[in-house]
């Protein structure tokens, strides 16, 4: 049961880490908190649906997910964010929770509002061992999470975009003067953050073969506390603090018991953090 | 003597930006503490009006020790200062600007700080430094919309509402253009007739050198004059610390 | 009598939106977690009136001081954070109020809990009873923000919105003005539950969910912060929507959604805010004057 | 230029809403079923018997909020192209309350008031509900609750009526069904956090221990919970003879997929909550096979009602109709019962004439009567899934188990 | 080279530059010098454009830059050392050289370009691997110097060689833009320590306050009493 368990909090720990990475990178430049990030979330398990309904084919729908949903993300930070940047940081906020409740009503306009299939047909099988089982659509989420992080993780350290990426969350006056054109690491960003939402909803819609308009509720708010305990802004952190409350999650709620309910978990943690160490778990100095 | 400085040091992280500075601040007097940039003028003063505290020494105000404290309560002891970089409160107006400071009684009770602010007796004080200052024109206008020079002139006069014993001000030329750097002058010489003693870090030694009775002069952290200004014009290593060796 | 019920409904949010007010939009400190001191109002009337059976001024005044002393210890706390981080602690600590409500029997857990009709004098008040407390209580609500406007500790916040490093030096304690302004917006918000609490009836942890927060707060910004007037244009706007646009019901969100975008871009500083359209058609129209109180 | 051009736009915008707030109190919008227009003429004033609607349309709990539109439309419709009740048609005032208690309430006043409604039924869940009730008691205008559970919702008075069973039956049933039917002695529970969650759970507990079974752990999640799978290694672990699951549709659609996943093959035994066509059913497609569960509708049922209902409501709207559905249909078919029973449309000779219904035949059974606090009696019918269709499992009479609570 | 035509910059409603004219010829060592609060940063960033003028023109060789982004114009060769260094402090030693040469695509040349800064600066070599923020200020500054070189700068801009750097590195610094000069790198140095710049550079502008107040070669300017006096009055 604690093998089972474990692989249980890995699980979730990876959906986190996919969910929650998107806002961290739009942190990480822009300093907003963009909740409408979540809404990308649903978006893209519609998208991912169709897509797939229509090719057969996973790998072409979660990339086509990732595209669309990344080019969404330019257009709001084209048309929405980039004039809010110099207002006070509640504006963007609740720009971007409007934004958010925009998103989710519209796709239960144009889908209805009852939860959709999303049956994926996986070239693999579950495992099964003695006392642990993982069923492929697990895998299949653990392995695209790692992947997808591993590619972010090339592309933040061993490329000269990722390079860009990590200077300009530095400093990003003297990015600019050193010739990086930030508007293209922006709308980068923007690609990447709507990006992996947008595959984290389609792999959720996959996981739970469910998908439905008002899907992002919950990542939406717990996301927050993610990046906030990784760092605000800080990816690596973010993918520490994703595991760390799968885990605590994960055992709290089905080994130990706990007297609030599991959602409230990342929450308490959160407050108890930013009581002790204010600037998150994993803050750069700089941050 | 109203302020005192002893043996001052302060380090962030592992790097010293004062290492054993002293200075003695006279009755009525005005001390500038000058040197080139990364000197430590700024460490100083901000050690002083408590925003740091020093690693090191301490800081006497009328004879008492007022190392640590917070800034609210020195600036309650009588040591009003201005900003380097314009602080003035830039939603409010001018007037309301003026009201912060002279509300330094009311904030402590309960009751009290629930007293109307703008009683015809406090805005006609407020009036009056205004009127000091010269900016009676821009009473009603948001500080936001004033010039720099305006500005910190507002500045000058919410730190003097606070009727304090000690000014403090922080390159309160920087930015001014000439005209406004000489009315700068009168309004010094005009404070020091008012029995208020002046301690200004400031980067425009015109200023400075006419401004001031006294002079320190800090580098990398350390004193490396005092005096007069015609002294510390032609101590040859203030001169190197300024304009540099010549090869 | 639907009108009496909207109106009751507005003024509610308009105190509570003036109520965060005082939090984010004179002292500048964000505050994502309103709804939660709302909710420990309502909660505590609930348990007064509905299980105690304790009149309504007591249960109104105790509900408003539970909320306020939880709100000057989350105030305590917040101290130790700043801006996003602050912000993102109230959301945070919204949840967990919200967790405890659904979870502990005492609050009802998921039953929720039942108040019983609101009696004074021992004569039943119904909705315009009801709606006439509100508009004193708002009144009131008002008065003090407009004293408090005029008076040090106005001064004092908007000072402390404005430049904190500034404020200090002039001799305010701005940790102690943070922690006051916390307590007094809670304060009304446990008020406006108390008052709440006996409009419902009947009370559920969903109520006070983290977008009761955002709606709270939108209404406050959309109408614009740090005003007397913006609060309760905004719960007027943003409270009327969904009844205005009950013709297009299918549509609501939809148009909720937009009108906190389209405001936001165009109109940040609120309806009436420093700056805004309206706040400047009435700057022109109304002669200048001295400000001056005897 | 174009950013002050938008804002004059937002700002015409704001001002319309204000304007139309203005107006929209005399001109109260009354939303007709779209299908029904061109087929009967356009009711007016006196013709038609006016009859309120609320439901959670948009927000979380829309898809209970839309099943229950459709058959409320559905149901309007059946009964006037019969020729509608004592000659006159009925006409639908439906709102959405956005599954707040707010709404619910000032719809409740419009509706009591400038709508002029002689009957209501909601469509919606305990909260909206129960905040609702005492407002239509006052206005003395009769409420039927479809399928809300909370069991303080009648309380407000002998206007509101409720037209699925009140959670503890429910849970009895359950415990019926259990022990003696599925033949199980240690049962694991796993309860959504709410009132329809914990009022069921209370009752099957109750049953589960007097039928000398042993409910060995019960746990809890939250509305809108997707991650079961940390709870049901815990279950799994404790390996009981059967799991007691009350959920909603999405929420036990999660639960039976993550149960095949981690290859536990427990018997499962729901309850009403995820009879839900598309969200439940439609999810799961095979996955469910031998599941049991406790409902108020038959699909088995031989009766023609039933059979029409859900044969009219799969036609007009492409599914099969669920629990919710069927509630808000015969919600208003006892409505309309009570109209013809008491010869009157008005609001109090319909409350009487509810009191007044016995052995109705509706979709979700035959309805025995309405009790004094205004709870339904009808037996709680056990349905299952076999070859991936529901078919008959049981039907529970025994009057021990569904008599509802009533006025002492 | 460069030409700036009668710039005004403002911040908000005050006006930090007052009818700036400038010009650089190809090849030269250019200094501005002028007391703190003068404008010399400003000026450095209104070139690189980081600011924009409210009045006034832009010429780099011989084309109107005044409304390129920053990136462009570091792209077209303009090299920056910002005050304060402003190294990326998370990044490596090495890391941040390569953002110095961030539009260049031809490896070879970037290899060169290291090769060059490594050259120079010894010190980075040791330290490649090391973040930018746990070195020491001169050490910063070496890195910022070599960050701008990495680029293969036409035209280097120099804001503040001296701050905070300890004389004999400021020397050491300096000797390096000299050398760079004499090599054909067409230099701009911002500098406050009058005397230093001026013993190295060829030609000289004084601001006060904002505006140019002398501008001459570097002897004549030594020699003015003028200087001394925008720098310690009198």
């Amino acid at each position: 049961m604690f093998l089972q368990q474990l692989v249980n909090s890995i699980v979730i720990g990876s959906v986190y880490a996919l969910t929650a990475m998107g806002a961290t990178l739009v942190y990480g430049i822009l300093r907003v908190l963009d909740i409408a990030n979540a809404g990308a979330y649903a978006v893209g398990a519609y998208i991912g649906m169709a897509i797939y309904a229509l090719t057969g084919n996973l790998f072409v729908s979660l990339i086509a997910t990732l595209i669309i949903s990344g080019a969404i993300g330019i257009c709001l930070e084209k048309f929405i964010y980039l004039r809010l940047l110099d207002k006070p940081s509640i504006v963007p906020l609740i720009t971007s929770i409007g934004v958010f409740i925009f998103i989710e009503d519209l796709l239960r306009l144009l889908n209805g509002p009852y939860a959709k299939r999303f049956p994926a047909k996986l070239p693999f099988s579950g495992i099964q061992l003695s006392s642990v089982s993982i069923p492929a659509t697990w895998i299949l989420v653990m392995v695209v999470t790692a992947v997808l992080l591993f590619i972010l993780w090339y592309i933040l350290y061993h490329t000269r975009i990722g390079l860009a990426w990590r200077a300009t969350a530095q400093d990003m006056e003297t990015a600019k003067a050193m010739g990086v054109n930030i508007n293209l690491v922006v709308a980068l960003n923007f690609l990447l953050g709507y990006g992996f939402a947008a595959v984290a909803g389609s792999l959720i819609g996959i996981m739970y073969n469910s998908i439905s308009p008002t899907m992002g509720d919950t990542p939406a708010y717990k996301m927050l506390a993610i990046i906030v305990l990784g760092g605000l802004g800080n990816p690596v952190g973010t993918v520490l603090a994703a595991l760390i409350i799968g885990l605590v999650e994960t055992f709290l709620g089905g080994y130990i018991g706990f007297f609030l309910p599991r959602d409230a978990i990342a929450f308490v943690a959160l407050i108890i953090m930013l009581l002790i160490r204010p600037k998150g778990l994993f803050a750069s100095n700089n941050a | 003597m109203i302020l005192q400085g002893k043996d001052i040091e302060k380090s962030f992280g592992g790097l010293k930006a004062l290492n054993g500075v002293s200075f003695e601040l006279g009755n009525n007097e005005v001390l500038g503490i000058i040197g080139p940039n990364g000197a430590g003028k700024s460490t100083l003063f901000n050690i002083i009006c408590g925003v740091y505290s020093p690693t090191k020494g301490s800081i006497h105000f009328e004879g008492k020790n007022i190392t640590g404290l917070k800034p609210h309560d020195i600036a309650r002891l009588g040591i009003a200062r201005t900003f380097q970089i314009a602080h003035a409160f830039r939603d409010m107006t001018v007037l309301d600007n003026i009201l912060t400071a002279l509300g330094i009684d009311e904030y402590n009770g309960i009751v009290s700080m629930f007293k109307l602010a703008k009683k015809s007796d406090t805005v006609e004080s407020a009036m009056s430094y205004i009127e000091l200052l010269d900016l009676k024109d821009a009473a009603n206008k948001k500080a936001g919309e004033l010039s720099l020079g305006m500005m910190r002139r507002l500045e000058i006069a919410r730190a003097l509402a606070l009727r304090p014993k000690v000014l403090m001000l922080d390159e309160p030329c920087a930015g001014l253009s000439y005209d406004d750097a000489d009315e700068f002058i009168n309004l010094i010489s005009m404070l020091k007739g008012q029995k208020i003693s002046i301690m200004m870090v400031e980067h425009n030694m015109n200023v400075a050198m006419r401004a001031c009775d006294r002079l320190v002069v800090l580098n990398f952290g350390e004193k490396i004059a005092e005096g007069t200004p015609n002294e510390i014009q032609n101590d040859p290593l203030v001169i190197e610390a300024y304009l540099g060796k010549e090869e | 009598m639907y009108g009496i019920v909207v109106a009751i409904n507005v003024g509610i949010f308009a105190i509570l939106a003036l109520s965060v007010n005082i939090i984010t939009g004179y002292a500048g400190q964000p505050n994502l977690g309103q709804a939660s001191f709302f909710g420990i109002g309502a909660y505590t009337t609930a348990i007064l009136a509905g299980k105690y059976g304790v009149g309504f001024l007591p249960s109104l005044i105790i509900s408003g001081f539970i909320a306020g002393i939880v709100g000057l210890l989350l105030g305590l706390a917040s101290l130790r954070v700043r801006d996003d981080f602050l912000a993102i602690t109230t959301i945070g600590f919204n949840f967990v109020v919200v967790a405890i409500f659904q979870y502990v029997p005492f609050f009802g857990a998921s039953m929720g809990l039942s108040i019983p009709p609101l009696k004074l004098f021992g004569y039943p008040v119904g909705y315009v009873g009801l709606f006439i407390i509100i508009l004193l209580l708002m009144l009131l609500v008002i008065l003090f923000t407009k004293r408090m406007e005029r008076s040090w500790i106005g001064i004092a916040l908007v000072s402390i919105r404005n430049n904190e490093e500034a404020a200090e030096s002039l001799g305010i304690d701005t940790r102690k003005f943070k922690v006051i302004s916390f307590g007094i917006g809670t304060l009304i918000a446990g008020f406006a539950g108390s008052v709440y609490a006996y409009y419902m009836g009947f009370i559920m942890s969903y109520n006070f969910q983290f977008m009761t927060s955002i709606t709270i707060l939108s209404m406050a910004v959309v109408g614009g912060l740090g005003t007397i007037a913006g609060p309760i244009i905004g719960a007027i706007v943003l409270g009327l929507a969904p009844e205005i646009f009950r013709f297009v019901s299918d549509y609501r969100l939809l148009i909720y959604g937009a009108i906190l975008i389209l405001m936001m871009s165009f109109q940040p500083q609120g309806l009436v805010g420093d700056g805004s359209i309206f706040a400047n058609i009435v700057r022109k129209l109304r002669p200048k004057t001295s400000g001056v109180d005897q | 230029m174009e950013k002050r051009l938008f804002s004059v736009i937002s700002l015409l915008l704001i001002a319309l809403m204000v304007m139309s707030g203005c107006s929209g109190n005399q001109q109260p919008q009354q939303t007709q079923s779209s299908g029904q227009q061109e087929q009967q003429p356009s009711p007016s004033g006196e013709e038609t018997i006016k009859i309120g609607f609320f439901a959670p349309v948009t927000g979380p709990a829309a898809a209970d909020g839309e099943s229950a539109l459709n058959s409320a439309k559905l149901a309007v419709e059946t009964i006037n192209n019969a020729g509608g009740i004592l000659g006159k048609k009925i006409e639908l005032v439906d709102y959405d309350d956005n599954f707040k208690a707010e709404q619910a309430v000032s719809i409740a006043q419009k509706l009591t008031t400038s709508d002029k409604v002689v009957a209501v039924v909601s469509g919606s869940y305990s909260n909206p509900t129960r905040a609702a009730a005492p407002v239509y008691q006052q206005a003395k205008i009769p409420m039927v609750s479809a399928y809300a559970e909370h069991p303080d919702i009648t309380k407000a008075g002998d206007y509101i009526f409720r037209q699925s069973f009140v959670g503890p039956i429910q849970g009895r049933a359950g415990a019926e069904v259990a022990v003696k039917k599925l033949g199980a002695k240690k049962i694991a529970v796993l309860q959504v956090d709410n009132d329809f969650g914990a009022s069921l759970v209370e009752g099957f507990k109750e049953r589960v221990a007097k039928l000398g079974g042993e409910v060995i752990s019960v746990d809890t999640f939250q509305l809108g919970e997707k991650e079961f799978t940390p709870l049901l290694t815990k279950i799994k672990n404790e390996n009981p003879d059967l799991i007691y699951m009350v959920a909603y549709a999405v929420e036990g659609s999660q639960i039976v997929r993550q149960m095949k996943q981690l290859n536990m093959t427990v018997q499962l035994l729901g309850t009403e909550g995820i009879d839900a066509t598309k969200e439940f059913f439609g999810v799961l497609g095979k996955d469910v096979e031998g599941l049991v569960f406790t409902t108020n509708l038959n699909r088995d049922d031989t009766r023609k009602v039933t059979q029409d209902y859900i044969k009219n409501y799969t036609e007009k709207y492409g599914f099969a109709p669920d629990m919710v559905g069927a509630s808000v249909y015969d919600s208003f078919m006892v409505l309309a019962e009570a109209i013809k029973l008491s010869g009157q449309a008005t609001p109090d000779a319909i409350k009487d004439g509810m009191y007044k219904i016995h052995d109705f035949d509706a979709v979700t059974g035959v309805i025995t009567s309405y009790n004094k606090l205004g709870e339904v009696i009808k037996p709680v019918q056990v349905q299952t899934v076999k070859n991936g269709e529901i078919h008959f499992f049981d039907e529970i009479t025994d009057m021990e188990i569904i008599a509802p609570p009533d006025i002492q | 080279m460069l030409e700036l035509k009668d710039i005004d910059v403002f911040y908000g409603k005050s006006q930090a530059l007052h009818n700036i004219n400038i010009s650089i010829n190809e090849g030269e060592f250019v200094t501005i010098i002028g007391a703190n609060g003068a404008g010399k940063t400003t000026i450095m960033k209104t070139i690189i454009g980081l600011l924009k003028p409210k009045n006034g023109s832009i010429i780099y060789k011989g084309e109107d830059i005044t409304h390129k982004e920053s990136w462009t114009r570091s792209q077209m060769g303009i090299g920056y050392v910002p005050e304060g260094r402003r190294v990326f402090p998370e990044l490596t030693v090495e890391e941040n050289l390569r953002m110095g040469c961030y539009n260049i695509k031809d490896n070879a040349k970037i290899k060169e370009n290291y090769d060059l800064v490594y050259e120079l600066f010894p010190r980075l070599k040791e330290r490649k691997t090391q973040l930018a923020k746990t070195m020491s200020g001169g050490e910063q500054q070496m890195l910022a110097i070599g960050r701008a070189l990495m680029s293969s700068p036409k035209l280097l801009l120099i804001d503040e060689i001296s701050m905070g750097l300890m004389p004999i590195l400021i020397n050491a610094s300096l000797n390096v833009l000299k050398q760079l000069n004499e090599k054909g790198l067409t230099i701009l140095l911002v500098e406050q320590n009058a005397k230093k710049a001026l013993s190295y550079a060829e030609r000289g502008y004084v601001l006060q306050t904002g505006r140019i107040i002398l501008s001459d070669t570097t002897e004549s300017l030594l020699s003015n009493e003028q200087v001394k006096k925008a720098y310690l009055g009198g």
